[in-house]
């Protein structure tokens, strides 16, 4: 990669106050995203997906959160900023898709205004100009009928048409970098196909770099062009799309693989992860975070922190073990999942 | 919108009916009437005398006659005569409505422009020191009592600092109509609004408060934020507005709430409204004047809710009212 | 499907427990200073004013002395005397022990009433929530302060009793709402569907599922109201409408304030008595303040 | 016999307005539908958010009222009995609910949520009802040591095994499971997907399976009825219905499902523009004058659809 | 502790007491006055007044004190509350031999206040109002309207004018009655209304007309220039006033609480009130105000229920069967009761124990020489230990004379300060010789309550106290004969109606007659016991060192015209 990469993050690690103490959500991630270009993230609830993305655009409560490392944006290091110079970066060159759109919209604005907040808050145009680009952002986003909409209130609007809202206000400025957090999971599936749709053609007219979150593998084959999978906290694999999906090295990215319907075609019974993700609180942070959900596998051997590296190029795994790994046959369900 | 109304208003018939049976019968329950007490203060005078008058003022009637009477008379638009007073009810309401009116009206400035403030500094800068000061403030405000606070305020601004008067609603020596007259009328009021307000502030506080925190951490916030809107507008076009939007609602609610304690505030500032009236007309048995009083509190209530859900059904789009 | 083999590898499970009910509650009393101190002198003040009221003559207490009239605070009368002679701190006690009665009276009864309802309410829905909410609606709009001092003239005989009742009457409605707004919103979760069809009777999923569910906020609107019912009496005193003098109450007392020379020379007749509601007041909204934070923690949790 | 058979039936929520809030009209969430179930086998109902899937499967469990038609369960019509002689036929149909959240009573402790089926039809004693609980707690693979414990001490995937265990106290032979996994996550809806597999197996029973992700449906299902709209346009094997969809509402849902290869990306989201460019276009086909969605018509044994 | 023991009781020293009759009753004010000045008199109350402000119609004293401003009776009034023809009034009357007929005339120059002369027919007009069969004030039981010659049948409406009241000409008239009275002279009524301001307003609607409301007509030395209904009155010197111009250029009346009174006395807001007693700190020495203090023409008592009002034959009957029909049990009563303590400990001396039920406010007829029942529990014990009731239980109660249980309920008036201890003060004292009373229902009673069942002869009430306000007629026959529906007692005793008929007989005319008929009266009242005055009672004016010529004393040449101020500005407290 010749040009200066769109996005780069540098050992990001961002931590939250829990009672006294902090504990790191997203911890020592790196991550690199180019112009016209899809990185998915993918990974189980409370993984970090989240934090990680509003580490990003810098939208943690600051009395509460603290981060390390960099995030340089088009070179410029986000974390260093003020808030008031990053007021400037948020909304005009990084736009964010939230996953529930209800929530996402300000019940008691219409949206014609919540779009037009974006558009005052960095361009300057006439009221007139402002009411027309969001027209045509309305339009743009396949809202049938634009003016009446302008007017609307959100709660007047479907989950799909509130979605495309959300997508409209995130790149009324055209912004050369998005970051969806999980944009459909609240949706049908054949709107979800519509709103992933559109997502593309945009992504394609407008090239910008988007950061896609979501834990439907799905998903990530139909859009990403790079996935990285993260778990409790850390990126453990990351790839591009065919070559992650062609082949996942990391034990947990191949029991993800596993465990969903669609892809065990016929087969009569689902690989589980064992245990839950655990809690931020209860993280284990030495050795190999995922071997705890490996009861097969002695986890002697894995106290050590593994390091992300290339196993081939441009394919990262964080694991000392994956050569070897393998499901055994009666490593199922129910027997390893205690209560 | 209008539908709604008509409906409230419908509805509002029956309950009216009913409070007008419920006083109607409680007044009379009270022992003696209106003529007991001039009994006592005039012994030279033949009981006979207020039998007679008893008889013709119709107290001796059963009290459904009573009743039909004082309903049907109603309807027609006459609230009758005080018995006390001696003059139609219309005519003595009109002076104490007035004065009520603009107490309260004037209480309820006060208490927005109090609590208002208040809620938002504490909601927006939550557990810092102006916080808990203005949480120490609303705990305290509603845990003394009323009249004890206002005593205390009369003593130290009515006689202590001289900055009011000590009662009435205007001084009887300028003219009506004039502009002096309208500031001694609002001199008059200031004392009485501004001491009730203080203690009525604390639904607000505590409501707008709670509100902004929760706010803040709502998602759409989040979304102004990544917009890139500075935090001044992130505040005032997202978390205050609607957190003080729902507070508007209240205003019907605060209508009832000042109206409730106008009884107490007017007492004890010897302001002559209604609340000053029931309690002099409760304890002088004039029946039809409490009657008429409770009815129309009753009904202010019921309007007072009724702005409140129209104020709300516009502030917040999500409420459709038809 | 085999009998599962059962083992004892706990991953992150045992850590995720999370202590639910009263250890919550107890670990924000333990966090809360403030509100820890406040319970212990709630419960101090409660435990004094009703075992020593018990100790006391009421009869001597309330003797009038006409040779100790507005007697300062002394030994012997360790709060002075009032107008009649009568030793304020015995009258103190006793009334405090009244109005703590009266207030905890009223918030019990209206809870049980406004539970009963609104929980009926809130789970038929339909005419039965109808009528009830109909009565709620017609008893808010009543100018209640108003039709409180009617009833107090009526009734002959003004004790506690009927002054708790009378207050009882006007005050259940709010917590009515509260409830049936809840026991609306429970009501639709599935654990209630699944009670239904698990063929448990509607009135044992009513006492038994839902209102579990609602004891922490009735708890917590309960202890604030008990705030609030502590010094109901004292606002109708004053006008005349309170308890009569020979039951003593806080009210009383304080409302001898509205003699200007007791007011300003007179202070320990007025003053113990309004600094003692403000003290249970606060004491009482620490404390609920307090469970409430537990309450929302459950809800978080649960 | 029938094992279970929904003749015509209709679930209308009314809705209320005008000035005395009367009725004005209906929300016809299930509106004539039929469909039969047999014994042992798994029937998939599949849709769009808001299609009616939930109200059919509460009306069956009567906790919905039907505004019409028939709920046969073994030759007798559920509908048309009192409340003493439905109660028998409480244990029969059970249910598990979307939520394991909300569908455990978050202040019963495990041994309570279990045993209430139980308390309700049995007398029996507490020491009874105790090893009774710690059975089936077995059986569903919790260690019967966490009786005493509260549902928010369990996992998603433990408290969904929770919820199966009480509905099984009553050995059901009917279970409508109403979305058991969309609120889980993946790795967790695995293992209550196989669980789910092997209970029925073992106690043989039917279930009636309701979902809108499709992949999950197809994991499940023997039969599938596609429902839109408040009716049912298409139904047939899993088969018929993946691999030979007739109804274009049907062939719209199947296109829209991502496909996990990425290789395939390109082909398939053409194979959804065209779909959805047919779906736009004969979409009149398909309802008759009223705009309503015609009767099922048979195709084959298996597989019928709502062709006019 | 809270605990009192005996050897405290005591310790409170013997106060200094005041005398009220110290008091001036005339400001004592030696400066020069200024001219004209305004002032301003605070009307003493928690409530508006009322605003009926008519003679004819008021009914609360409030109300009586803003008409005082501006109306005034036609007569003058001498020490002894009796009309008199000497000093200044606006009429002049003359009885007949008969004591029948009195001639009142007119004096000349006496105005209303809108320029037209205050005519006979005005003060004929007021007894057609009061007559009138549509009239709804309280006034027309008055023996002494009534019983003008044709009075009943006006009030009947069986004739259209009253025909004992004959206009001579446009300033005299004559007033013919049925019976000669010697309460006339003190019981007349005296006040004049304005004919021509009423005109074309029917007498039912008076009451409700502004006429009597707001737009309001006098003779008297202030005109009503302002009312605030309710609160406040501006009054303005009327300058034509018969008497010669007010010094005063206008007075401001105020209605301000008794909670605030003291203050607004001692800032200097107000400059003459009544001063509410309770209030009264002997301790405290005004230094910008002085007080005035006079008798009340009031008193309470303490009444025993002994029968029932007859109400068909309108006569009481003394039939209950009760054991305070027991004279020496009332007399014991009456002699446990530890008056003078009461005066002097609740009311600083400002109410002093009553002998009598004539109260020394009627100077004239008031026997200082009855002493009553001064405080003597020796005596209530012997007095009971006579009449055989017994502590036979030892309960520390004495029994009825069967040895039953013997307990009496004790009723009285709620409001006012020291109603409630006064009350159970008195309880104890009875308890003090072993006399079990309680308050009926365990509290005191609302005013309206209270009469209710003082009045209706409640079963339950045995004991209880009033208190009665005499007006100016000394006549208490219209309290207690048995034929008076007042007597709550029901009281009856030959004797008793005996004198009471001959204290208003004709004979009676002769003081000296009057004053023996009621001494025996009072004397016959003290030893049948059948209620038991307890206080007689002083009222106290505050008025501001700036006022000169305010005089509440009775007879007092002073009026409202007279009242100047010497200073531009109230004095404020040091
Ligand atoms: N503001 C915060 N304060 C404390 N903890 C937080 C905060 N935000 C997130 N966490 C914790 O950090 C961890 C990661 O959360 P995050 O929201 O990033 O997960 P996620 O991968 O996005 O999950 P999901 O798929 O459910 O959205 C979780 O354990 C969460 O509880
Ligand atoms: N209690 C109710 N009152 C009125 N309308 C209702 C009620 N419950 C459901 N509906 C309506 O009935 C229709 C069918 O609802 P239902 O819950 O059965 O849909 P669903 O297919 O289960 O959807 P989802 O996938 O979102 O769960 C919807 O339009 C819904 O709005
Ligand atoms: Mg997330
Ligand atoms: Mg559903």
């Amino acid at each position: 990669m010749s040009k200066q990469p769109l996005l780069k993050i540098n050992n990001l690690s961002t931590s939250f106050r829990i009672g006294d103490d902090y504990y790191a959500a997203v911890d020592d991630v790196s991550l690199t995203v180019n112009e016209n270009e899809v990185v998915a993230i993918v990974g189980e609830s409370g993984c970090g997906k989240s934090a990680l993305a509003l580490s990003i655009m810098q939208l943690h409560p600051q009395e509460r959160t603290k981060m390390a490392g960099e995030v340089l944006f088009n070179g410029k290091n986000l974390l260093s900023l003020s808030v008031s110079e990053m007021n400037k970066v948020r909304g005009k060159d990084m736009g964010m898709i939230f996953q529930d759109p209800l929530t996402a919209l300000n019940p008691l604005m219409r949206v014609g205004q919540q779009i037009e907040e974006s558009m005052k808050n960095h361009l300057q145009l006439s009221d007139a100009e402002m009411k027309k680009r969001s027209l045509e952002l309305l339009n743009k986003v396949g809202i049938p009928n634009p003016e009446r909409t302008y007017m609307q209130y959100p709660h007047e609007l479907s989950g799909g048409m509130r979605q495309r809202v959300v997508i409209a206000i995130a790149i009324a400025c055209e912004p050369k970098f998005l970051i969806a957090d999980e944009p459909t999971t609240a949706l049908d599936v054949t709107i979800q196909a519509q709103i992933l749709d559109l997502m593309r053609d945009l992504q394609s007219q407008m090239k910008t770099g988007i950061i896609l979150i979501t834990h439907d593998l799905g998903v990530v084959a139909e859009m990403a062009d790079k996935v990285a999978v993260m778990y409790a906290g850390e990126i453990v694999e990351f790839a591009d799309v065919s070559t992650l999906y062609n082949n996942p090295l990391h034990p947990y990215t191949r029991s993800l693989f596993n465990s969903i319907p669609s892809a065990a075609h016929g087969q009569d019974r689902l690989h589980v992860i064992q245990g839950i993700v655990p809690s931020l609180k209860n993280l284990p942070r030495t050795g190999c975070r995922f071997s705890e959900r490996i009861p097969w596998i002695d986890s002697a051997t894995h106290e050590e922190h593994p390091a992300l590296h290339e196993v081939e190029k441009d394919h990262f795994v964080r694991c000392s073990c994956y050569q070897h790994f393998h499901f055994p046959k009666d490593a199922e369900d129910l027997k390893y999942d205690i209560s | 919108m209008l539908k709604f109304i008509i409906r409230r208003f419908l509805v509002m018939i029956p309950q009216l009916a009913l409070l007008s049976i419920l006083i109607f019968l409680l007044a009379k329950a009270m022992p003696g009437d209106a003529l007991t007490g001039s009994m006592q203060a005039n012994p030279n005078l033949d009981p006979k005398v207020f039998e007679e008058l008893r008889e013709k003022l119709g107290l001796n009637d059963p009290w459904y006659e009573q009743y039909g009477r004082w309903i049907g008379n109603l309807f027609q638009g006459e609230l009758g005569m005080s018995y006390i007073h001696k003059v139609d009810i219309a005519d003595l309401l009109g002076d104490r409505m007035a004065n009520t009116f603009w107490l309260g009206l004037v209480t309820l400035i006060f208490t927005y422009l109090i609590a208002v403030p208040l809620g938002v500094v504490a909601g927006r800068w939550n557990e810092s020191w102006a916080d808990k000061l203005i949480v120490g403030y609303n705990y305290v405000s509603f845990a003394i009592p009323l009249f004890v606070f206002a005593l205390i305020m009369l003593f130290i601004f009515g006689f202590g600092l001289h900055w009011f008067p000590i009662g009435g609603s205007v001084d009887v020596t300028v003219e009506k109509g004039t502009f002096a007259y309208f500031l001694s009328r609002i001199h008059h009021l200031l004392l009485p609004a501004i001491t009730a307000a203080l203690l009525s502030t604390v639904g607000t506080i505590q409501y707008l408060r709670n509100e902004i925190i929760d706010t803040k951490l709502k998602d759409f916030v989040k979304t102004a934020r990544a917009k890139g809107t500075p935090e001044k507008k992130v505040y005032s076009r997202h978390i205050f507005r609607n957190s003080l939007l729902p507070v508007a609602a209240f205003l019907g609610y605060d209508i009832v709430f000042i109206i409730g304690g106008s009884v107490f505030i007017e007492q004890i500032f010897s302001y002559p409204g209604l609340g000053q009236l029931f309690i002099s007309s409760i304890n002088q048995r004039d029946f039809s004047v409490v009657n008429i009083l409770v009815m129309l509190f009753g009904f202010l209530s019921i309007l007072g809710t009724l702005i409140s859900d129209i104020i709300l059904s516009i502030v917040d789009p999500r409420i459709r009212i038809d | 499907m085999s009998t599962p083999i059962v083992e004892k590898n706990n991953i992150s499970l045992q850590q995720q427990k999370t202590p639910s009910g009263f250890s919550v509650i107890v670990r924000e009393f333990a966090k809360d200073k403030l509100a820890l101190f406040s319970l212990v002198l709630f419960l101090g003040i409660v435990l004094y004013v009703y075992i020593y009221s018990f100790m006391l003559d009421q009869e001597a207490i309330t003797r009038v002395d006409l040779f100790n009239i507005f007697a300062e605070p002394s030994s012997v009368y360790w709060l002075g005397t009032d107008y009649g002679g009568r030793d304020v701190f015995g009258q103190l006690i006793i009334g405090a022990r009244n109005s703590l009665t009266i207030g905890i009276v009223i918030t019990v009864l209206t809870a049980i009433i406004g539970l009963v309802l609104g929980l009926l309410a809130g789970y038929f829905g339909g005419w039965v929530d109808n009528v009830i909410m109909r009565t709620v609606d017609f008893i808010l709009v009543l100018p209640t302060t108003m039709i409180i001092i009617v009833f107090v003239v009526i009734v002959p005989e003004f004790n506690v009793a009927n002054f708790i009742f009378i207050m009882s009457i006007f005050y259940w409605t709010g917590k009515a709402r509260l409830i049936r707004s809840k026991t609306l919103a429970e009501r639709e979760l599935d654990y209630v569907s699944a009670s239904k069809t698990l063929g448990t009777p509607n009135w044992k999923i009513m006492l038994f599922q839902v209102l579990p569910n609602l004891s922490s906020i009735i708890i917590v609107n309960m202890t604030l109201n008990l705030a609030g019912n502590i010094g109901i009496e004292t606002g109708l005193t004053y006008l005349g409408f309170g308890l009569p003098e020979s039951t003593p109450s806080l009210g009383t007392l304080i409302s001898y304030s509205s003699n200007p020379d007791v007011m300003e020379n007179k202070w320990w007749v007025w003053l113990p008595a309004a600094l003692l509601i403000l003290v249970m007041m606060l004491c009482i909204n620490f404390i609920g303040q307090a469970l409430k934070r537990a309450a929302d923690a459950r809800q978080r949790l649960g | 016999m029938t094992f279970l058979k929904l003749e015509n039936l209709k679930v209308y929520y009314p809705v209320r307005g005008g000035f005395f809030k009367r009725v004005v009209d209906n929300v016809k969430a299930v509106d004539d539908i039929t469909l039969e179930l047999k014994e042992g086998e798994t029937y998939g109902l599949v849709g769009e958010s808001g299609c009616g899937k939930s109200t059919t499967g509460r009306t069956l469990l009567g906790l919905n009222k039907a505004t019409s038609g028939k709920i046969i369960f073994n030759d007798v019509d559920l509908l048309s009995l009192n409340r003493r002689e439905y109660s028998q036929y409480r244990k029969d149909i059970q249910m598990i609910f979307q939520d394991p959240y909300s569908s455990l009573n978050p202040r019963k402790r495990v041994i309570d949520i279990i045993a209430e089926p139980i308390r309700n039809f049995e007398k029996l004693s507490s020491k009874e009802v105790k090893r009774k609980v710690q059975e089936v707690l077995e059986k569903v693979g919790l260690s019967p040591e966490s009786i005493y414990k509260y549902p928010h001490e369990f996992s998603g995937g433990q408290r969904q095994r929770i919820g199966i265990a009480r509905a099984l106290t009553l050995n059901p032979r009917l279970i409508v499971a109403d979305e058991p996994v969309s609120a889980l996550d993946v790795s967790v809806q695995a293992q209550v997907l196989n669980f789910m597999k092997d209970i029925q197996k073992e106690f043989n029973l039917t279930y009636l399976f309701i979902s809108h992700d499709l992949g999950i449906i197809r994991h499940m299902c023997d039969r599938i009825g596609i429902m839109y709209k408040g009716r049912i346009v298409e139904q047939g094997t899993t088969e018929d219905i993946y691999e030979n969809p007739q109804h274009i509402y049907t062939k719209r849902l199947l296109s829209a499902i991502p496909d996990i290869n990425p290789d395939n990306r390109d082909k398939h989201m053409a194979f959804r523009k065209q779909v959805d460019a047919e779906f736009n276009n004969s979409f009149n086909q398909y309802f008759d004058t009223e705009g309503k969605i015609v009767d099922l018509r048979p195709l084959s044994e298996t597989h019928s659809v709502a062709l006019p | 502790s809270g605990k009192k023991s005996e050897g405290q009781e005591g310790q409170g020293s013997e106060p200094e007491l005041v005398d009220p009759s110290s008091f001036p009753k005339t400001v004592v004010n030696e400066e020069t006055e200024i001219d004209g000045g305004s002032l301003t008199y605070a009307l003493v109350s928690d409530t508006a007044f009322e605003g009926i402000l008519d003679y004819a119609f008021y009914e609360s004293s409030p109300d009586a004190e803003v008409i005082s401003f501006f109306a005034e009776p036609i007569f003058a009034y001498d020490a002894n509350y009796q009309i008199t023809n000497d000093g200044e009034s606006a009429a002049k009357f003359e009885m007949s031999e008969d004591g029948k007929t009195m001639t009142v005339t007119i004096q000349d120059g006496v105005t209303w206040h809108d320029g037209e002369p205050l005519k006979a027919e005005d003060y004929a007009f007021s007894f057609e109002i009061i007559g009138h069969p549509d009239y709804t004030g309280v006034r027309y039981g008055d023996a002494l309207i009534s019983g003008i010659v044709g009075m009943e049948d006006y009030h009947n409406g069986k004739a259209d004018t009253i025909s004992g009241i004959k206009i001579l000409n446009d300033k005299q008239l004559t007033i013919t009655w049925e019976e000669a009275n010697p309460s006339l002279l003190s019981g007349i009524w005296s006040y004049a209304e304005p004919k021509h301001h009423f005109e074309g307003i029917e007498i039912g609607d008076l009451a409700s007309s502004d006429k009597i409301h707001t737009d309001l007509l006098g003779f008297g030395p202030f005109k009503v220039t302002n009312i605030v209904p309710g609160e406040s009155v501006e009054y303005e010197a009327y300058e034509n006033y018969y008497g010669g111009a007010p010094k005063l250029d206008s007075v401001v009346l105020k209605v301000v609480s008794p909670t605030t009174i003291g203050e607004a006395i001692k800032k200097g807001d107000v400059d003459i009130a009544s001063f509410p007693t309770d209030q009264y700190d002997k301790d405290y020495v005004p230094t910008n105000f002085q007080y005035l203090a006079d008798m009340d023409a009031a008193y309470t008592y303490i009444g025993f229920k002994l029968g029932h009002w007859d109400a068909e034959a309108g006569v009481a009957v003394q039939d209950k069967d009760t054991p305070l029909q027991d004279v020496k049990l009332r007399q014991a009563i009456g002699y446990a009761m530890d008056n003078k303590s009461v005066a002097e400990r609740f009311y600083q001396g400002l109410r002093v124990p009553a002998t009598t039920l004539m109260i020394p406010f009627f100077a004239d007829f008031h026997n200082p020489d009855i002493e009553g029942y001064s405080y003597n529990t020796e005596k209530a014990n012997q007095l009971l230990d006579e009449a055989g009731y017994k502590d036979v239980d030892g309960d520390g109660y004495r029994e009825d004379l069967e040895g039953n249980e013997m307990v009496f309920n004790f009723a009285s008036m709620s409001g006012g300060e020291t109603a409630e201890p006064l009350a159970n003060f008195y309880i104890q004292n009875w308890k003090d010789v072993g006399i079990h009373v309680q308050l009926l229902e365990g509290r005191l009673h609302e005013m309206n309550s209270f009469y209710d069942r003082v009045e209706g002869d409640d079963e339950a009430v045995d004991i209880y106290q009033g208190a009665w306000g005499t007006g100016t007629d000394p006549d208490p026959y219209g309290l207690w004969s048995k034929l008076a529906p007042y007597n709550y007692p029901r009281f009856v005793n030959d004797k008793n109606e005996e004198l009471l008929a001959a204290g208003h007989s004709e004979d009676a005319f002769d003081q000296e007659f009057r004053k023996d008929i009621y001494d025996q009266w009072q004397q016959l009242m003290v030893d049948e016991a059948p209620v038991i005055p307890t206080l007689y009672r002083y009222y106290l004016m505050a008025v501001n060192n700036r006022v000169k010529n305010y005089s509440i004393e009775a007879g007092s040449e002073l009026g409202w015209e007279d009242v100047a101020v010497t200073a531009e500005k109230a004095f404020v407290e040091e």
